[in-house]
Parts: C-alpha cells; sequence; structure tokens
C-alpha cells in the first residue's frame, strides 16, 4: 500500500482553511501533495454534489473545511453547510463509503499547525483505504482494439 | 409462405437446431423479470404472456458505442473518432410477439429512411432472424388487433410459430426464415386454414371493438388544434416511461464522454416527455409545456407515423404504456377523443 | 457500409472574428484526408454538424458555396458548450465535420427566376453561400435579378462586410443592407428588415424570395411579402431546431410528421402553412 | 368497515361544495382507471366533472405533485400522507396556504399490485372493490379475493399518519393507529459491512432506466431544472453507467432529506419496481435521529434545512 499515493480532492473555504494552507505554507510546515483544492468562498457553498462528482470522476478521497462553527464570514453559512453534512455523511456510509475517505473539518486561518497535522492524517486515512474502486464511474471502453 | 408442424416430441432437437451457430434469444422470467436473455435450447419455454421492457434494446440498446477516439494528438489518427462498428451477431430470436416485431417493422423504416441509413442497427437487424409466437391468450391491456396488426400478425417477422395443441405449428414469412426452419427438420404441414381459425379465435378473444380509423382521415391540423389536449395531458407527469416502454419509440441524444485518455460518442434512450428533449440552445423551447409534449407523443404514433409509412400506425397496442403509467394515461382513449376532432370547415 | 455518423477529420485552417461582440467567428476547415472533400458535396442550403471529440456536436449552416474550393467555412455563434468550446480552439486544432445533412435551396427549380433574398442577422451564413454561388460567371445567367436585403441591430454584428460591399459594386445585384438604429457615419440604411423589404422588394412575378432569420424578422417580414403579392409556394425559408443525429432518425427536430434535419430545414411557406408550429 | 361507495359520494359532495362555494376552481381528486387495480388523477371543474371522483384502494399517487407553481385555488383530495405533502408545498413557498383546500380522507392504505399480481398471476381483466378490507379479482375463469391487509404498499403498512389532521375537513371517520416504521431493515443493513452494503445498493437499481418516473411522480421534485437535466455543466451522464445512475437515487435521497412524507408515489411510478425509498429512508432515519423531525405535520414548522442550532451534533467534523 505504500507506493499507493492517493488522489485527493479538497474543497477549502476561502476565509479559514484556504488560509490556513497558505500559512502552513509559509511557515514551512510540510504536508503531502495529495490534494487538488478546490477553494470555495464558504462551506455553504459546497454542493453535495461536487463530492459525487469527485469520487465519481476517481477522487480517492475528498476533504471539505470550513470556518469552526460561530466563526461564519457570512454568519451562518456553516452552520447550515454543518446540516448537509451531517446527511451527506450518514447517506454515503449507509451505501458503503468508506467514511475514512471523506474527512469534514474546520481549521481557522491561525491553524497552521492544525492544517498540516490534519492533512497528514487525511492522506493516511485514504491510504488505508485503499484506491477508490468502488465508487466510481468506471474507465471509460474506448474499445481501442476495436478501432484499431 | 410455407407451413410446418413441429410435434411436441421434436421440440427439444428443433430448439437445439435453431440455437447451433448462432446465439438463440427466447423470453425468460416471469413478470416484470421477464425479458429476452440468451437460452439454452432444453429451457425455452412457451408459458409467458410478454416481455416487461419491449424487444427494441436488441437493435437499439439503451446505451450504445458508436465511436471513439484516443487523446493522441501527435498521431495521424489520434484526435479522431473512429466507428467503434455495428457489434451484431447472428442471432435467432424466437418467441417476440406479433406487436413487437411490428414495432421493430415500424423502426427500421425510422433506421433505415429514405437518406440514410444507421449502419448500428443495420449491422444487427441483418443478422437476426425473428421467429414470432402468436398470441392464443392475449392479455387484458392488449388491443393490437384494433391498432390494424393481429395476435397472429406477420410484419417484422421471418417466421411466425403458434401453439397446436402440444405442438408447434410454423409459417415462415421470409426467406430467411425458411431456410432456418427447413433446417431445423420441421416437417411441411397445410396450416392456413387452422391459422385463420386460431387467428379469429384470439381477436375475438381481444374483444376491443374501438375504430380508429377517423383519425387516418383527419386532416392534420385539425388534430393538432383541437383543445381536448390541455385536458389530455394535464395529469401527466412527463416521466417518459411510456417512451421507455414503447416499441416504436426510438428517439435517442447522442453524447460524448471523455477522459484523459480519449473519450466515447455513444447514444443514449432519449424522450420526447422530457423538456430538454427539444430546447433551443438559446432557450426558446418549441414545445415549452407538457400539453405540447404529450400532444407530440399521441400525434407521433397515431398521425405522423401513418402520414410517412402508408397509413401503418406507430402504434402496435402491445399495452405496455397502457400498464405502466402512473397515471393511467390510456392512448385508447386518447386515440378515442382524437378520432371524435371536428374537422374544420375546409 | 458508409456510417452517416462518423464525421470527416479536418484541422482548422484559419478562423476570423466577424462581429465586435466576438460572439461571432468563421472557421475555415480542410480536409485532413483529401479524398473526404469530394465525398462532403453539398450545395447552398445544406448544414453539417461540427464535431469536437469528447465535447459533441452541433448543426451549423454550411457558409461557403460549392464553388469555391479546398475549404469549407462556417460561421458560429457562441452560446453553448461545443460552440464556447470552438471559440476557444486555434487554426492548426483538428476536429470532424459531418454532412452534409438536409435539403439545399431548390435552386435548381427556381433558374429563370428573379430572386430576393431576406437575411437578419447571422442566419444570413446559408445566404452568403448561395449568393456567392450565383454569382459565378456560368450560373450567374441563369437566374433574373437578385435582389439582396440584409439587416442586422449594429454595424458591428453585420457578417461578411468585404464580401457584401464588393456585391454592392456589382451591377448584377442589388443589395440593401440596414441597421436598426443611426449610428455616425453609416453610409446606408436605417431600418427594420421588413420596412427595407416593404419598400424595395421586386414586384411578385416570377420572382421566389429565400429568407433567413431570427423567428420576430420572419413574423414580419412574411405578411409584408403577401401583402406584396408573394404566393406561399414562392416564400423558402429555412428552419433550425434542436438537432443531434441530423439524418431523420433521433426524433427530436419534427415538424409535425417532417424532420427538420432530413426533410428540411429549407421549406416553402405554402409546406410550413400546412404544419404545426413547433419551430 | 366503511364503504369506498360512501366515501365517493362525500368526496363528490364536498368537491361540488368547494367549487359552488369559491373556495375552489378545480378539485384534484382520483377518477376510475381504464385499466383494473389503477386510478388516475382527474382534475374537476365543474359540478357534472364531480361525479367522476371517486375512492378507491388503488388511489396510489400524490395529488400534492400537482400543487407547485399552481396559481388560482385548488381543493385537494388527500389522503393522510399527501396532506403531509400538500402542507410541504405551502411551507416550502410553493402553493399559497389560502388557495389550498384540503379534503381529507382518512385512509387505511393502499395496494401495492405486485403483490396482489404475486397473489393471483393469471391476468386480471377485473378488480371489484366495495370496502376498504378486501377486493376481488376476476378473470378468465376464477374469481379470488384478497384481503387488503396482504397486499398494502410497504409505506402504507407502518404508516401512523392516516388521517389527514391538517385538512380542512374530514370525509370520514378517523382512522389512527398503526406500527410506525421501525427501519429495523435499515438498521440491519448498517450492521453490515462495507462492502455488503454497497453491493445491496448497486442491486438495489440495477434495473434503473433512468426513465425518472420516481422524480415526476414525487410532489417534492419540484425543482424548475433538475440537477440530472443541468447541461453547463453536464453533472450526470445520460448513459445507463451505474454510477451516474447511483448519483441521481443519492442526491435524490439527500434533496427529499427531511421533506419526504413515505407516500410512496415513487415507487408505485417505478415502471421497474426498484425500492427507490430505501435512500429516503435512510435520510428519514438520520432526519428524525438527529432533529426529531417529521415534515408536513404543522401549517409553521419549517424544513430542517433551512435552519439550525448552533450545538448541532456531528462528532465526525474534526
Amino acid at each position: 500500500m505504500s507506493d499507493f499515493e492517493p488522489k485527493i480532492v479538497a474543497f477549502f473555504c476561502n476565509w479559514c482553511t484556504y488560509g490556513a494552507a497558505d500559512l502552513a505554507g509559509v511557515s514551512r510546515l510540510d504536508y503531502p501533495p495529495n490534494f487538488r483544492v478546490v477553494r470555495l468562498p464558504c462551506t455553504g457553498r459546497l454542493n453535495p454534489k461536487f463530492i459525487m462528482e469527485a469520487f465519481k470522476r476517481g477522487a480517492d478521497g475528498v476533504w471539505v473545511s470550513g470556518c469552526h462553527p460561530g466563526d461564519c464570514h457570512y454568519i451562518a453559512g456553516n452552520y447550515h453547510a454543518r446540516r448537509k453534512f451531517i446527511l451527506l455523511h450518514q447517506l454515503l456510509e449507509s451505501v458503503g463509503v468508506d467514511p475514512n475517505r471523506l474527512r469534514f473539518s474546520w481549521i481557522s486561518s491561525a491553524e497552521a499547525n492544525k492544517f498540516q497535522a490534519m492533512a497528514k492524517d487525511v492522506v493516511e486515512n485514504v491510504k488505508a483505504c485503499g484506491p477508490n474502486t468502488t465508487f466510481r464511474k468506471e474507465e471509460l471502453n474506448l474499445g481501442l482494439a476495436e478501432v484499431a | 409462405m410455407t407451413e410446418y408442424i413441429v410435434k411436441q416430441n421434436a421440440l427439444a432437437d428443433f430448439f437445439k437446431s435453431l440455437a447451433s451457430g448462432r446465439r438463440l434469444l427466447t423470453p425468460r422470467g416471469t413478470g416484470d423479470k421477464c425479458k429476452l436473455g440468451e437460452t439454452p435450447p432444453d429451457q425455452v419455454t412457451l408459458e409467458y404472456t410478454n416481455t416487461h421492457l419491449s424487444p427494441k434494446s436488441l437493435l437499439f440498446p439503451q446505451t450504445e458505442r458508436l465511436m471513439a477516439f484516443h487523446n493522441e494528438r501527435d498521431k495521424p489518427n489520434g484526435y479522431v473518432y473512429q466507428s467503434l462498428g455495428d457489434n451484431g451477431e447472428p442471432t435467432v430470436v424466437f418467441g417476440i410477439r406479433p406487436c413487437d416485431a411490428r414495432g421493430i417493422s415500424i423502426s427500421n423504416k425510422v433506421f433505415q429512411n429514405d437518406r440514410f441509413t444507421d449502419p448500428y442497427w443495420k449491422g444487427k437487424i441483418d443478422q437476426t432472424v425473428f421467429v414470432g409466437l402468436a398470441c392464443d391468450a392475449p392479455s387484458p391491456q392488449c388491443f393490437c388487433a384494433a391498432m390494424g396488426g393481429s395476435p397472429f400478425g406477420e410484419s417484422g417477422l421471418d417466421a411466425l410459430a403458434f401453439r397446436q395443441g402440444g405442438d408447434l405449428g410454423l409459417k415462415t414469412l421470409t426467406d430467411k426464415g425458411a431456410e432456418l426452419i427447413k433446417a431445423a427438420g420441421a416437417q411441411e404441414a397445410n396450416l392456413a386454414d387452422e391459422i385463420k381459425k386460431l387467428e379469429a379465435t384470439a381477436i375475438e378473444a381481444q374483444g376491443v371493438k374501438a375504430d380508429y380509423k377517423p383519425i387516418d382521415d383527419l386532416d392534420l391540423m385539425d388534430l393538432f388544434k383541437d383543445p381536448h389536449w390541455v385536458a389530455t395531458a394535464e395529469n401527466c407527469l412527463n416521466c417518459g416511461v411510456c417512451t421507455f416502454f414503447c416499441p416504436t419509440c426510438h428517439c435517442f441524444d447522442i453524447q460524448d464522454e471523455a477522459s484523459e485518455r480519449g473519450g466515447v460518442r455513444m447514444r443514449n434512450w432519449d424522450t420526447c416527455m422530457s423538456w430538454l428533449f427539444t430546447v433551443h440552445g438559446t432557450g426558446h423551447n418549441p414545445r415549452p409545456t407538457k400539453t405540447e409534449r404529450v400532444r407530440q407523443r399521441f400525434m407521433h404514433k397515431l398521425k405522423y407515423i401513418p402520414l410517412k409509412q402508408d397509413g401503418v400506425r406507430g402504434c402496435t397496442g402491445c399495452g405496455r404504456c397502457v400498464a405502466m403509467c402512473p397515471v393511467n394515461i390510456d392512448i385508447r382513449s386518447v386515440a378515442l377523443k382524437m378520432t371524435q376532432t371536428a374537422p374544420s370547415p375546409a | 457500409m458508409n456510417n452517416p455518423y462518423l464525421p470527416y477529420p479536418v484541422r482548422i485552417a484559419e478562423i476570423r472574428v466577424e462581429t465586435e461582440d466576438k460572439n461571432l467567428r468563421t472557421f475555415k476547415f480542410e480536409f485532413l484526408n483529401p479524398e473526404d472533400e469530394g465525398k462532403f458535396a453539398y450545395l447552398p442550403g445544406q448544414f453539417a454538424e461540427l464535431s469536437v471529440p469528447g465535447q459533441g456536436e452541433i448543426p451549423i449552416g454550411i457558409a461557403s458555396s460549392p464553388s469555391e474550393k479546398g475549404f469549407v467555412l462556417f460561421t458560429v455563434n457562441r452560446v453553448g458548450q461545443v460552440s464556447s468550446y470552438m471559440h476557444n480552439m486555434k487554426a492548426g486544432d483538428v476536429m470532424g465535420i459531418r454532412g452534409p445533412l438536409g435539403h439545399p435551396y431548390p435552386l435548381d427549380k427556381l433558374k429563370g427566376r428573379n430572386l430576393v433574398i431576406i437575411a437578419g442577422g447571422f442566419a444570413v451564413t446559408t445566404l452568403r453561400s448561395t449568393i456567392t454561388y450565383l454569382l459565378q460567371p456560368e450560373i450567374r445567367p441563369d437566374y433574373g435579378k437578385i435582389t439582396f436585403i440584409y439587416g442586422a441591430r449594429t454595424p458591428g454584428l453585420l457578417l461578411y462586410k468585404d464580401e457584401w460591399m464588393a456585391w454592392e459594386k456589382r451591377d448584377d445585384i442589388d443589395v440593401f443592407v440596414t441597421i436598426d438604429r443611426e449610428v455616425p457615419n453609416w453610409g446606408y440604411r436605417v431600418g427594420f428588415v421588413p420596412a427595407v423589404t416593404k419598400e424595395v422588394c421586386p414586384p411578385p412575378e416570377n420572382t421566389s424570395a429565400l429568407i433567413c432569420g431570427p423567428p420576430v424578422m420572419i413574423k414580419f417580414t412574411q405578411p409584408v411579402l403577401e401583402e406584396a403579392g408573394y404566393q406561399a409556394e414562392n416564400i423558402i425559408m429555412s428552419l433550425e431546431n434542436r438537432m443531434k443525429c441530423g439524418l431523420g432518425i433521433c426524433g427530436r427536430c419534427n415538424v409535425g410528421p417532417e424532420y427538420v434535419c432530413k426533410d428540411g430545414p429549407v421549406f416553402t411557406l405554402a409546406q410550413l402553412n400546412r404544419l404545426p408550429k413547433e419551430y | 368497515m366503511p364503504q369506498l361507495s360512501e366515501i365517493t359520494n362525500k368526496i363528490r359532495e364536498s368537491a361540488r361544495k368547494a367549487l359552488e362555494s369559491g373556495k375552489a376552481e378545480v378539485v384534484i381528486g382520483y377518477r376510475q382507471g381504464t385499466i383494473p387495480l389503477t386510478t388516475a388523477p382527474f382534475f374537476a371543474r365543474t359540478a357534472e366533472e364531480c361525479d367522476q371522483l371517486v375512492w378507491s384502494n388503488f388511489a396510489r399517487i400524490n395529488l400534492a405533485n400537482y400543487l407547485s407553481g399552481r396559481t388560482g385555488k385548488v381543493a385537494l383530495v388527500a389522503k393522510g400522507c399527501d396532506a403531509r405533502s400538500a402542507v410541504g408545498q405551502v411551507t416550502e413557498n410553493q402553493i399559497l396556504k389560502d388557495n389550498l383546500y384540503i379534503i381529507g380522507v382518512p385512509c387505511s392504505g393502499m395496494i401495492d399490485n405486485n403483490l396482489v399480481t404475486a397473489k393471483e398471476p393469471r391476468p386480471i381483466s377485473e378488480a371489484v372493490e366495495t370496502t376498504d378490507e378486501s377486493i376481488t379479482v376476476k378473470g378468465g375463469g376464477f374469481s379470488t379475493e384478497i384481503q387488503k391487509a396482504d397486499v398494502l404498499r410497504r409505506n402504507c403498512a407502518t404508516c401512523v399518519n392516516r388521517t389527514p389532521k391538517l385538512a380542512d375537513e374530514l370525509v370520514g371517520p378517523e382512522i389512527n393507529g398503526g406500527a410506525a416504521d421501525d427501519f429495523a431493515d435499515i438498521k440491519a443493513l448498517l450492521g453490515k459491512s462495507l462492502e455488503e452494503r454497497m453491493a445491496y445498493f448497486k442491486d438495489l437499481i440495477k434495473d434503473c432506466l433512468r426513465c425518472y418516473a420516481c422524480r415526476n411522480a414525487c410532489p417534492l421534485c419540484y425543482c424548475p431544472i433538475c440537477f440530472v437535466d443541468e447541461t453547463r455543466p453536464q453533472w450526470l451522464g445520460k448513459s445507463t453507467d451505474s454510477m451516474d445512475t447511483m448519483t441521481f437515487h443519492l442526491l435524490r435521497g439527500l434533496h427529499c432529506a427531511g421533506r419526504c412524507t413515505s407516500c410512496g408515489a415513487c415507487e408505485t411510478a417505478c415502471p421497474v419496481n426498484i425500492k427507490v425509498r430505501e435512500f429516503n429512508r435512510v435520510m428519514e432515519l438520520t432526519v428524525q435521529s438527529n432533529w426529531r423531525y417529521e415534515p408536513g405535520l404543522s401549517w409553521d414548522q419549517k424544513p430542517p434545512l433551512t435552519m439550525f442550532q448552533t450545538d448541532d451534533a456531528a462528532d465526525f467534523i474534526k
């Protein structure tokens, strides 16, 4: 499993976790490079279909991170997001998606160390799950042999 | 046009011969699980009403890959679509009902129309021999006779089989069918009168007396403009179940799917019940509400197709849409309403 | 067997921005396999499916004339997924075209007649093809007087400027170009197409009208022609509807029993009057 | 044991009154179907048309589906679940409360046709129903009586809101009781391994045709453009790819969370008999255990996803 480098799609809130990632970089805190970051204005903007789409297209893990409850730039965006996450988390786990593939976290823009630790943890967890083979679209069958 | 008979004790050998060198597909399973499937010759059954879905997917699968390209732009044919071929293989379909065979013959005129031939359809239909099984016990929602067909209908078939006590009667209808049946060791017999008698009984059992002839004589625009369509469509959910189950619904969408390695162009069943079906890039939609979409479906079946196919109706009376519609929109009632359209003064 | 779904591979030879809003670009395609050009034999009024691998297809009228050899032209408006993608492509890129599809304008049957050609906005494409075709020295004598009326909202939205300016200088075609509202330094007409048509259209005797334009233009031009005495048989229009296959199979572009792709897109008003207005 | 004809007469009477008094311009109810074991939604606008309204053991479709976006006054013939959906339509601002008049029908449950044909596989040409306790199906040479309790839809068997309590009027005596859905099967499923769960749900939807009948029959699915129909970007492929199909069902489940009244219209509409409601039930269980919320039981309750508590428990968020 050690060779496996997972692809992880990360959805970060612009006002906190994205800043934390920046700060971690500026502070020279090492963290694994397995993330493709999508910057959101707020975790409230996260439509569950973004997460499905990431998995569907072959992401091995998804990480969603935003502001601590009470700290939302838009006052209540992450409170609403939290309710969505509760449902989504339960739904995906119920249909057999390993909960270790999907991480939600609250990281403020000052918490570079938490970001670093979390990033490492997310990658470790996803690595332990192995490649996403069940909850993704099958590789397109191009039938290349047929067209020669 | 020769009749044959296969005695009950010779049936196993007959089906074995049908299956030799080709796929033998027959209806398998019961109720909503009944569908055409590859069947070992000793497991062919004649005990079924009809397949749950129409057999159109045999020639026109719900998803069909048409062509593919590989994303190698530096190579000569690297970024260019290449056909994936028709995927046809030699096949005998035994036990398709006459209504569904008629559906295939109607769609065949669309897929092989006056200007273009669809190679994917043609590749499959050319390699398929259709042996139908006549209906001696029509189900309550059957109305093929009222739509111009018959439980012993021959359209779209290469041969028609029918139950003759425990034996199997056969009537060959094309050279392809004759070759197959003869090779399978069926014995010639004179059954023409017998068929006539059985057919009359079966039509009688269907008991549908409705006459849809007036639709043929009414003007297209009169039918189209009649005010009943608003009420006819009012309870429609626009779900499209009717179109997915219909043996003559042949509309499809062409979609590209791509990854880094390349892409595939495929076609998927589509439905005229969806607003997306006709919407223009500008947002203009020629059929914006369910009234227009419902009207399109019934006009297509009962007027447009007959106009294009020498009066043959686009509905074969298989009854699937009647049975499956969640809100009981019954094409027989709609057709009846259409017959009552008032012609405009000339 | 010939596969009508399979596009001919083409290379974009040139892209020209046509309008000031940059939403219309003309693509000049050259066939990757020279023998395909012969198979793609078309006449003015036909269209083709432009195919971008992995993106999809769009039906677009052919803007070049069969008399122009070695390339084909399509003017594409940026609207949806495929057209937007095409607007980001560059000369040298490879894509596909599939066709020709549909029926052309019935120019064969119109020999010996006068023609009034009315275009609005970017629907002028197939009429550009028509005029270029008709103005060939060996073809032009087959037809009578040719009148061309072309309107757009603003001067910047008129396509093929060099060409209609050149046509204007000729004496075998009358060109009337108009914009909706007066602007400074505009040396041509001002007013909507129906008004200009009313003023300049030739008498209906031995004359046919070819119209292509947005629905609102057609809606108001049609009565002008009828008032002028044009018979519905002599008013020829080109329709568009959402299409996929272009072969009369996939079923979505129908207007009553007729498929716009296979049986059209060119219809006479007389035909359309007997069909539902589902376009 | 109420006679169906009695309820039918009362519905017709109430419908006529609603039209006469101006409480409604149209009454949405059920009429007899054209084939056995069905009814059809029917829109009555005149006193004569009201005579076509019926009550039946086959009134499965949820008529609240026809409310969203409707202007003008409308009366709705509603079972317990339908009335809850109608209330939902009001709380979600799909129709004005003042424009809605609910003719409530206490309901003893509706019949699942598949269970009937399982009991009587011979082709049925006629179904006779006089009471809400049993039916008699007839065909070529047979006549079989079937107890309704044996062929109830699964959502009806676990219904605890049989009487539409928020209706403007009731056309029959209240029906109460019944055992609530205990989600035992869902809970058992959640006790299984991830692989087993994934296999279960993939198998569940393997016949899905993506006709979207479940969506179109659902009174919750009134989005002008459903996510499956979005084209730029196009979120779902249109092929029969199992993952695209799964995404549809999962997202629909999410969208219905905290709103679904278990009316069963989706399963009734499904032409290939998929237990579509499994996804909704997972969500229902989650919503109930987190927020104790049941939709459509009061006019002023707010759907759980339109609000929040500052202390919503979500331990999985690190």
